[in-house]
């Protein structure tokens, strides 16, 4: 296959024998950490920083305005300026707060993405850890950032916050179930957690396509619950800023702000990435059935950018979810989930077993 | 029971469609927007002709403005934002007149009711079109409308 | 490379965190005021302690969630090995799930599902 | 119902009233009578003055009074009732405001700046002013030296 | 925790052990300026609701007894600051009665259409608020966005964008200009198309629904017996516009239909406001093409003085009836002014309506009465 040639394996494996031939074993892995370290902090910020530029500018497109325009050229460095100038802020520490966790809550939610973001297939052989169980981590470790909002609320000492944070634990408690059962309708169609070979089996067709009904029934369930997993749009209730000020990090300034605010992005991404990855076949070029010219001239595109524009699709599709939609109540947000989400889900695996049983997908 | 719970779903489904729907449709049409760029376009930036921007005194090419000093326009500023200092100035028959020294306005108070302009039995007084009043220091709100040697224009009483 | 190198993750973003926190307290102005440290509660003093008895509205459906959590990690197993255990896991995992959903909808039945 | 109408139901139910015409039709009476007045005018089926669009206190020198607007959503005719108190120390006349429950933040009002208490109220406190603030300053008599410049 | 951080409770909460007191304002974005509810909450249900307000009072009543009736007008602008030209009317109308004054035709019409222009202009932002309180961020721009054409015929007429000043007794400030009836009508042409868009982005919108129905109940005694006025009283069924029960300039001479839902939520306070969006544009347009020609003002004397007596005016402001009442000794100056603010009376009925209520809603239904502070203080 033509698009075999932008095979990044082949590259990270040079790297590492060239390492290995000029030094010892321990230091090699030692060079190979650091360079994996510095790298996906690189990664981590510069994409962090596109993403608030994004949001700024499409929200802003959608509200008839201009957006940041000011700093560099088309305002694309109006969030480094505001990195700057939360850096230099003051860190305020609140009267009673408990200081531990208070602190430890921006440790956790950054954290957490970086660990998410570990796993996930950027192109093919270009990814940092491919774990056999790579979805069920993924799920996992994304879980725990909702943690890190919910100490934050609870250690801040002011009832703004904790309400912050009770509604973040109303959060947990629901959608992680159906970001779960969602991406299950994927794996009984795949019947791997392995994401490589999860897009690799997407090679002939995305599973979007390939599940048909069930499939885009997960997808849409997956984009609907993940919106609620990361706290953003309609389901941004522990933040809720026309309810709770600011919700969980009304006592956070400066930079532990801008944790926050960063790790929401990632999130974002991480959870775009995820979706791309199982639902529109990660860095798999589209192919439609026959086209082989079609399919071909589709082959010459980099993978990478192939998974970056379905990641950058389904976060517009994110962001449009923000700016569109009024907040969730929080009873809502429960009964969404229970009464909807949960029932059709669990229709929509056995809907995809029967179908996987009688060999009705593609 | 089910039906009707089904097809709640889809009419709720649909509805939020359409709400993607307007907010999708201005992201793709630029030429919507309505943001002025303010600082970009002042050239082109006029404001209308009854803007109400501040109290000026109009005065002609001869240095001459029509305030004759009756006070009419400080007792009806509901703010107190005019001051009057008026003189007696001696014409060529030799009869005093009263006239004014200064017509001290002070812009941070003014409310912008126009009764001073309206109540004018001069018309000495005119709305000025401008807007940008920012200043450091609040003392310079405080201005001096007829200008340094300023003379009654001929013929107003 | 594979699971070992989540260590360098760990390490990296505690870096930033740890690093950026460092280096903002070091170059940020610092001054105290007594209402600085005050939690916000729009500009009132607080009126008692922060951490009081919260009536959550949201138990019974926590209940719920540890339930289900636990089986939706139990069917990942058969999600994997679907097509080889074939139609007899699937009838086995049928019974699973009706009594799943059985237990759903009692629950939406008693009214377990209202938020109070 | 006619001022005409009005005026002979509201003298059955206080002979003792005053009434004129003015805009509106305007019954004065004396605290005394006041309570046997309010609830007539909501309960009567004809009056059915159910609609109490203001309340304003009134400082008449002499006396602090009163005046309650009165109107009809069925009918449509309103009336003016007035009542005052010559105490100028510790005024105090009889709550309507579990007859319209509207009355309950105007009389609140009416006692932040008039300094009338009202009796039977249930939460007679100052609405605009701080708690702790001296005088009340819509009485002709009030005197704030600082922010109040005479000319 | 140490022992010191048990404060006493201020006197008027009566504290259970499991009440949970917080303050929502007076620095809070959605109580829409200096406005404090005192809550008192289980879990995140709203148990009680103490409004405090006071905080931008500025004695205006006392500042009118000082002021002529001319000085007086341009301070009301400063009450209810979005329908500030109905509030000038207000006392224009009431010195005018009082007087016996006859305002010439072109007055009242001129009059009118402002106000309505002016009522538009208000439920614009209300929406654009409201939307954003709800948390769909993008109505603020599109309520805004659209406003601005009305804000921009305004300023073209009167010189005033939000505070217009423009009327005085007996007449109007200066005459239209004399591109106003183009613009108006340009600009209803372009809201009629607009509008459904708003429907559109919100009104169908199912989460808007589901937040917005059987929300902030009161009944339509409870409306009458509380004073609500206004849309927010006639989304429970209450008819109170004055336009209709005491019209007052052109409002006689045009049709209209009263905006009445029964159901007396936060939705259909909502509706009414959008019905009246509806409303105020065929007043309009049943006006701008008749406007008669004569004077701008009537005659009046330099300095206005009321005979003695007592005067009251009702209006119809955007947020509910508003009303003067002016007791006259016969100076140029009033003996007592009260102004009846509309939000006044709409806010004592919070409490009834958000108790039972998530935190959520009572950002809704506070959304929903369409508060005005500065009008609500005086």
């Amino acid at each position: 296959m033509p698009f075999d040639i932008y095979d990044f394996s082949s590259f990270t494996g040079w790297i590492d024998a060239s390492l290995r031939a000029a030094m010892s074993p321990f230091w090699t892995i030692f060079t190979e950490f650091v360079l994996l370290g510095v790298a996906f902090l690189a990664f981590y910020a510069v994409v962090g920083l596109l993403l608030v530029y994004a949001e700024r500018r499409v929200c802003a497109f959608m509200q008839c305005r201009v957006g940041p325009n000011r700093v560099g050229p088309w305002g694309l460095f109006q969030t480094v300026a505001d990195l700057i100038k939360l850096l230099f802020k003051e860190l305020i520490h609140i009267k009673k707060a408990d200081k531990i966790l208070f602190n430890l809550a921006p440790f956790i939610v950054i954290i957490a993405s970086f660990f998410a973001l570990a796993a996930i297939p950027f192109a093919k052989g270009l990814h940092a850890v491919d774990l056999n169980i790579g979805l069920f981590y993924v799920m996992a470790v994304s879980s725990v950032g909702v943690v890190g909002i919910l100490l934050a609320g609870w250690s801040s000492n002011s009832k703004y916050s904790l309400i912050g944070a009770m509604r973040s634990g109303a959060q947990i408690i629901s959608y992680e179930l159906s970001v779960g059962l969602s991406l299950l309708v994927i794996v009984v169609l795949a019947g791997t957690l392995q994401l490589s070979e999860i897009v690799e089996l997407q090679r002939d067709g995305w599973f979007l396509f390939k599940g048909h009904l069930p499939a885009v029934i997960a997808f849409i369930i997956f984009l609907i619950a993940s919106t609620a997993e990361i706290n953003r749009g309609p389901f941004d209730l522990a933040e809720a800023e026309s309810e709770l000020t600011a919700g969980f990090h009304t006592e956070y300034s400066g930079i532990k702000f801008a944790f926050f605010f960063l790790a929401e992005y990632m999130n974002m991404f991480i959870v775009a990435s995820i979706a791309a990855t199982v639902f529109l076949g990660g860095w798999m070029p589209l192919h439609i059935g026959s086209w082989d010219g079609f399919n071909h001239i589709m082959d010459y595109i980099p993978p990478f950018v192939w998974y970056a524009g379905k990641t950058a699709v389904i976060i517009y599709i994110i962001m449009l979810f923000k700016w569109t939609f009024p907040r969730l109540r929080i009873d809502q947000l429960l009964t969404l989930e229970w009464k909807y989400l949960l029932p059709i889900n669990l229709f929509n695996i056995l809907l995809m077993a029967f179908l996987v049983l009688m060999g009705w997908h593609f | 029971m089910l039906f009707s719970y089904i097809k709640g779903i889809f009419k709720g489904v649909g509805t939020l469609f359409t709400g993607m729907g307007v907010t999708t449709s201005y992201f793709f049409r630029p030429w919507t927007k309505v943001t002025q760029k303010y600082p970009e376009n002042r050239k082109e930036l006029k404001m209308v002709e009854a803007f109400k921007g501040e109290v000026t005194m109009p005065h002609n090419a001869n240095n001459e403005h029509s305030c004759t000093g009756c006070g009419i326009c400080e007792i009806n500023c509901p703010n107190g934002s005019i001051e009057l200092v008026t003189m007696f100035l001696v014409n060529e028959d030799g009869k005093k007149k009263k006239a004014i020294d200064k017509h001290i306005y002070h812009l941070g108070m003014c409310s912008m009711c126009g009764l001073c302009v309206k109540t004018c039995p001069s018309n000495a007084l005119a709305f000025g079109n401008e807007f940008e009043h920012a200043v450091f220091d609040r003392t310079k709100l405080t201005k001096v409308l007829n200008k340094e040697g300023s003379t009654l224009k001929k013929g107003v009483e | 490379m594979n699971g070992e190198s989540l260590i360098v993750f760990f390490i990296t973003s505690l870096v930033l965190v740890g690093g950026a926190i460092v280096f903002s307290n070091y170059i940020a102005p610092k001054s105290f005021n007594k209402q600085k440290i005050e939690p916000y509660e729009c500009g009132i003093p607080t009126t008692g302690i922060s951490w009081l008895q919260f009536n959550v509205g949201y138990y019974l459906f926590a209940i719920l969630f540890l339930i289900f959590d636990v089986e939706t990690v139990f069917l990942f197993p058969w999600a994997v090995v679907m097509k080889q255990v074939g139609l007899v896991g699937m009838i086995e995992i049928l019974i699973f799930f009706v009594i799943l959903v059985f237990g759903l909808a009692y629950a939406w039945k008693k009214h377990a599902l209202v938020w109070e | 119902m006619t001022n005409e109408e009005l005026r002979k139901k509201i003298s059955e139910i206080v002979p003792q009233a005053v009434i004129e015409e003015q805009q509106y039709l305007t019954v004065s009476v004396e605290p005394k009578y006041f309570m046997t007045l309010m609830p007539k005018l909501k309960s009567d089926s004809d009056l059915a003055l159910d609609y109490m669009f203001n309340v304003s206190g009134v400082d008449y020198g002499d006396a602090l009074g009163v005046s309650y607007f009165l109107t009809s959503t069925k009918y449509g005719h309103t009336i003016l009732v007035k009542q005052k108190t010559s105490d100028r120390t510790k005024p105090e006349l009889e709550t309507v405001c579990h007859i319209w429950k509207t009355a309950e933040f105007h009389e609140r009002e009416i006692f932040d700046l008039y300094g009338i208490t009202f009796k039977n109220h249930p939460d007679m406190r100052r609405i605009f002013l701080e708690d702790d603030w001296n005088g009340h300053p819509l009485r002709k008599d009030y005197v704030d030296e600082v922010n109040m410049i005479l000319r | 925790m140490s022992e010191n951080q048990i404060v006493t409770p201020p006197k008027d909460i009566d504290l259970d052990y499991q009440d949970y007191v917080i303050n929502m304002g007076p620095q809070h974005p959605s109580t829409h300026g200096v406005m404090r509810f005192l809550l008192t909450l289980k879990g995140e249900t709203v148990d009680n609701v103490q409004p405090h307000c006071g905080y931008i009072h500025r004695g205006i009543e006392k500042m009118t007894e000082r002021l002529t009736y001319p000085q007086i007008v341009h301070l009301t602008d400063r009450l209810d600051y979005l329908s500030a030209h109905i509030n000038n009317e207000a006392v224009c109308l009431c010195v005018e009665n009082a007087l016996q004054i006859e305002v010439p035709e072109r007055v009242k019409y001129i009059r009118t259409i402002i106000d309505e222009l002016n009522r538009i202009a208000s439920h614009q932002l209300w929406w654009a608020a409201f939307g954003m309180d709800m948390g769909a961020l993008t109505t603020f721009f599109y309520g805004l966005r659209d406003r601005e054409y009305i804000l921009d015929i305004f300023e073209e007429t009167t010189g005033g964008r939000l505070i217009q000043s423009y009327n005085t007794p007996g007449g109007l400030m200066n005459d239209l200009h004399k591109d106003f009836q183009t613009k108006v009508k340009k600009f209803i042409k372009d809201f009629r198309k607009v509008l459904p868009e708003y429907d559109r982005l919100l009104t169908g919108n199912v989460i808007f629904t589901e937040r917005s129905k059987g929300i902030g109940y009161i009944s339509k005694e409870d409306a009458i017996s509380y004073g609500v006025t206004g849309p927010s009283g006639r989304g429970s069924g209450f008819a109170c516009d004055v336009r209709k029960i005491a019209p007052y300039s052109a409002y006689d001479k045009v049709q209209f239909k009263e905006a009445l839902y029964t159901e007396g939520d936060t939705f259909a306070r909502y509706k009414v406001r959008m019905d009246e969006m509806w409303e105020s544009m065929n007043i309009i347009e049943q006006l701008i093409d008749n406007i008669p020609q004569g004077d701008y003002a009537a005659k009046m004397k330099a300095v206005i003085k009321l005979p003695v007596g007592e005067y009251y005016q009702r209006v119809e402001a955007a947020r509910g009836e508003f009303g003067v009442h002016i007791i006259s000794d016969g100076n140029k100056n009033p003996y007592r002014l009260k102004l009846r603010s509309p939000n006044f009376s709409n806010l004592s009925a919070i409490n009834a309506m958000a108790k039972g209520h998530k935190i959520a809603d009572l950002v809704a239904i506070s959304g929903s009465l369409d508060l005005v502070i500065p009008d609500l203080d005086r």
